[in-house]
């Protein structure tokens, strides 16, 4: 899950890492309330979740709240990367000597949490990595032991040559990295990570992308989720246990198991045509779950023919049969429908779909060729 | 022979009495497989399908002697039930659970490490050698036994080639599903290393998907280190960056991980990708035949 | 440092280990009143940092708010080994269906939290493990993973056949080891932990010594410290920095260094006569810690000679033999003084002695003799 | 020969720049110890009569090749000294420091386990291998090049014995101060298997105190494993139960860690105990003339 830069702050700061003061607004008058009660110049920038907010003009300075109020206005009504910009976050401006950054990700290839901290920031860490990757300096922490004051300090000195400067640095490092581990984080990032002339340092920006299957443990984060900024199909599949990603096709895929999933779009592009989703059923396999899969992928107007394509393991294909009959009776789909049907109870689901006149091939191949074909009338 | 699991291996099924391992351990006992104890606390005394429970998973290996622990129970006490295997010395943990956080697992992979356990997964649908044992939820069925020993991330994805494979002749040595998460037990490599020493694996599937790079060091593995061929099939060609397929492995992010890269890196390292999980045993077959041309004695 | 039961009792509530209800009474009436509010039979229970209250008399069951006025009034008077009881716990009397014992240690041995729990409690456990070994079990917890749950339920399975209690004795384990850890304890200990004829279970009795070098980062912990239970000599030492314990001898020993000063003290019974005092002045050596050690041995009537024994290394002879000078002109000591010293400016102390007329060896069997000779006039 | 300290000792000082630090460095390097770096995070660049000064324990060994760091960090620091020593990978770090919380010694002394590096303390004060290098707070002259093993609990009391030994002309191999807290990273048990194989040592004094049970381990230890003879001292024959003397490992608890208990052991181990600190000297002499006789060649 990811929450936005302000959520990130609230977070940092509960860990005495240095925020500006700033508050969120929703609209331009709360925008000029704020920068009122900060009395100095502010940032007003967009609460998106997705990058490029600057590019894109979704970060303005604002020297008055007169100002603040102007740009708050022109950036809530503006689309980011196809997002509507319904927050901004108003916050006090920095006066920026240099721009660092700071971050811990769960590294799955050294399988430990790694700090990454480099001189370069304020840009695409991605593209310092690939350019210049004797910027980026990368520490491998021993997660039963944690990150150890020395290491901070080790890391803090890489980006600063000034050694009070570097001190802070290490100082914040400690303080992101409990951050990251006690919330389940799967990346906590300071970018830009500034200094200023008078010698402070400012977390400039927050990041913090969560581990979902650790959000259980932290119901106070779960409530930060931005419902507003999730596609509303891709919410409902996740309330159902579903999982569901909306793509640009015509052909909606309904399978069980994320890597059956995946090979099925492929066969569908394979075969000259675009899926319109990825959407797994999961392990358990009530037909209520078929039913809910079938209603969140006929919402697509795109949607010309449904594909499913079951290889029953756990998953028994009489559920997912019986799902498939309930599902057309209940939804009359305007669409045609093909199915594939292999493993557990594969006679006995074929069976069940003869009530709603549809015949089950065992084949992947077959049943993705058969969709194509279906959806071209 | 076969990898991991054998005619040797000692099954406990932790949380026996679940709704997952209750079902599975009789799928499992009806397979052939040798489940010795099952394992649920306080339900010590109980059986379910003839199979005794125990409280522990110490008193599952004194008084039965498994030596292998399959992971049933709730993403919650998982990690529990694996320093509980491994504190008890069991040789091979495979772990079923899913949803175990992240930062969690670092913890349990480091420690492990220190002891001589085995982690498959968690999130894997099991490791299975053909007509002689299943230790996990894969459907048995569709396996046969014989010399391709199979690798893979993904469950469903894998029972897709293993029929293919089995459909055209070609048994299985062992199929190992490593799991689907970020941070996993063993990995690729680890597997790779086995199947080549194995005597029985004439050739290796491997089943990536995106995400990660673990296929790309596959690769470079396999080129450095194998003689068996190796065959390989990579999902997500269509996956969208930055949106999770699925289960937190599956994630092409920061313009890393996708299957072109992966597909590149077999392709570099000399292994055949087949278009279409079906194909997978087409290309098998080429290279047995090259295998059987090569040798010297023919 | 020690602290009274009903102090770790307030540790424990605070990591959910069941604890009956109660509150600390300085007078008969708050006894009564706490009585009546508890509504229900209680038992009175002398507070003080030593053990065997029970058996002295310190641990009363009352059966009505009039009772409770009574014992508190007899325990509150009395002295247990010496020591004056100042408050009771007056708390909800429990119906016993079994007493066990659940601990936890810093093990110097393994080098490890050991936890050990047995189902013989309520009598001192070193007993137990001396007469009944096999009743005993103990766990080596590694203490960079932590107290597993499945650990905690072996340990709760040693000593219940029950799995539910067991699972409850678990649960409090896990408690007991996280409040161990968390708050710098050198031992936590509840004994008996008991279980009543309803299934509940609870720590009737609560000890927790901490390990005085994690006290700077426990503050409210350092604030429950008893200073009316402490000796005022020891408490004036410790507070200047002196390590310092009161016995009952007439060679006041002021030395550098715990392992010297224990053998000096040694030495002078060694030679017929009984130290007053363990005194280690430490490793650093400003002639204000002589002079502050000389004032608290000085107060102790019994105290017929002062003998110094001081091994020079960081420890520099002539601060302390400035000490000394201050101390004689300040204090004018009514008993003799010996003074060893040896090593670092050693000739530079004893010059700065003969100021007032003191004569220092070399030889820590001679200054013992002399001072054993001075104390007898 | 020697143990733990020798002429390829290179000596880094962490906390340099303290009172204690700085003094103590000074007083290192004139006695003659390789005193080749320093250490305080902030004050690099700087020396301390002469010794330059690093940032961190990684350059000190980079750039001046330190095998041997000595730590005089307040205790709230010196964790972390230790734990940055051992990952500059130093072989031997002696940890003056006291006041560290035992719950920090517990993880840090299982921590080390898994590496290379030998802690000495912490509450040490220190290790030296007199006219050669010393490492730690010891006074220097009272010590004499030599072929007796010191190992030790306390300070002062350490001096004392020494003393008494050099002045009967009774030479060191080396002397250990273990340190007197709980927790440490290098008992009796250690130093003596050292000594046992130390060409240099002819014969070793243990000096313990009241407190736990390592002299009677080591009493043990010696008994079974040391041809070497050794004579003992324990201090603490008029300490009070209940009591702690001085610093955390002198207490005696629960009736047991009694020095009579030591003493005991020692002597059903046929160690020679010493009732007084000058007598361990003449109780040495006696154990050499022993070994004179028992020559086969004399």
């Amino acid at each position: 899950m990811k929450i936005h830069e302000y959520q990130a702050k609230e977070i940092f700061k509960r860990y005495g890492i240095p925020v500006q003061a700033g508050e969120v607004a929703n609209s331009p008058e709360e925008g000029k309330n704020i920068a009122e009660k900060i009395g100095k110049p502010v940032m007003v920038k967009a609460q998106v979740l997705v990058g490029g907010r600057g590019k894109a003009g979704g970060i303005k300075y604002a020297k008055n709240p007169d100002e603040a109020y102007q740009y708050a206005k022109e950036i809530l009504g503006m689309e980011i990367k196809g997002i509507k910009v319904k927050k901004v976050l108003v916050t006090e401006a920095a006066d920026i000597s240099s721009e660092a950054y700071i971050g811990v990700i769960v590294d799955r290839k050294t399988k430990k949490p790694v700090v990454i901290v480099s001189q370069a920031g304020g840009i695409d860490i991605e593209e310092v990595a690939k350019t210049t990757p004797e910027k980026i300096f990368k520490l491998e922490v021993d997660p039963l032991l944690g990150l150890q004051s020395f290491q901070a300090r080790d890391l803090g000195s890489k980006i600063y040559s000034d050694f009070k400067i570097a001190a802070k640095a290490a100082d914040v490092i400690k303080k992101l990295y409990f951050a990251f581990t006690e919330n389940d984080c799967s990346l906590a990032e300071i970018n830009p990570f500034i200094t200023t002339p008078k010698g402070e340092v400012w977390a400039l920006d927050a990041k913090i992308n969560l581990d979902d299957s650790g959000l259980a443990r932290h119901p106070e984060i779960e409530s930060m989720r931005d419902k507003d900024a999730e596609d509303p199909s891709e919410m409902k599949a996740r309330e159902g246990g579903l999982s569901f990603v909306k793509l640009n096709g015509n052909i909606g895929c309904i399978v069980n198991g994320a890597g059956l999933a995946m090979a099925t779009m492929d066969l569908v592009k394979h075969f000259g045509e675009e899926p319109a989703n990825f959407l797994d059923i999961g392990g358990s396999s009530s037909p209520e779950k078929v039913l809910n899969a079938m209603k969140i992928i006929l919402k697509e107007p795109n949607v010309k023919a449904i594909l499913f394509n079951i290889f029953g393991g756990i998953t028994r294909c009489d559920d997912v049969a019986n799902g498939i009959v309930q599902a057309v009776k209940q939804l009359k789909p305007p669409v045609p429908i093909a199915v594939r049907l292999t493993g557990t109870n594969e006679d006995k689901a074929k069976k069940i779909l003869e009530k709603v006149n549809l015949t089950a091939t065992s084949s992947m191949v077959d049943v993705v060729k058969k969709a194509i074909e279906l959806s071209k009338g | 022979m076969s990898i991991l699991v054998d005619k040797n291996t000692k099954v406990v099924v932790q949380g026996i009495t679940g709704r997952d391992g209750s079902f599975h351990a009789k799928q499992m006992k009806s397979y052939g497989t040798n489940v010795v104890a099952g394992v649920t606390p306080g339900k010590g005394g109980e059986s379910v399908d003839g199979i005794p429970v125990f409280n522990s998973v110490k008193e599952a290996v004194e008084k039965k002697g498994a030596n292998t622990s399959v992971i049933y129970v709730p993403a919650k006490f998982a990690v529990d039930a694996i320093y509980e295997a491994a504190d008890a010395r069991v040789k091979l943990i495979v772990c079923i659970s899913e949803g175990i956080p992240a930062i969690d697992m670092l913890k349990v992979y480091n420690y492990l490490k220190t002891t001589e356990t085995r982690l498959v997964g968690p999130n894997s649908p099991g490791v299975i050698t053909p007509e002689v044992a299943k230790v996990g939820i894969m459907p048995g069925q569709i396996h046969k036994k014989g010399e391709i020993g199979v690798v893979s991330r993904s469950g469903t994805l894998t029972y897709e080639v293993v029929y293919h494979l089995t459909l055209n002749g070609l048994g299985q040595s062992t199929c190992i599903g490593i799991g689907g998460d970020q941070i996993i037990g063993t990995n690729f490599i680890d597997c790779l290393f086995l199947f080549e020493k194995d005597p029985q694996t004439k050739a290796v599937v491997l089943i990536g998907e995106i995400g990660g790079t673990d296929e790309e060091e596959a690769a470079l593995y396999v080129k450095k280190n194998m003689k068996k061929p190796v065959v390989a099939f990579v999902a997500g060609r269509t996956a969208p960056p930055g949106k999770r397929m699925g289960h937190a492995g599956a994630i092409i992010s920061g313009g890393s991980g996708t299957a072109e890269e992966k597909i590149e890196a077999f392709e570099k390292a000399k292994i055949k990708v087949a278009p279409t999980p079906a194909e997978v045993a087409a290309l098998i077959k080429e290279e047995l035949v090259l295998i059987q041309q090569n040798k010297p004695n023919t």
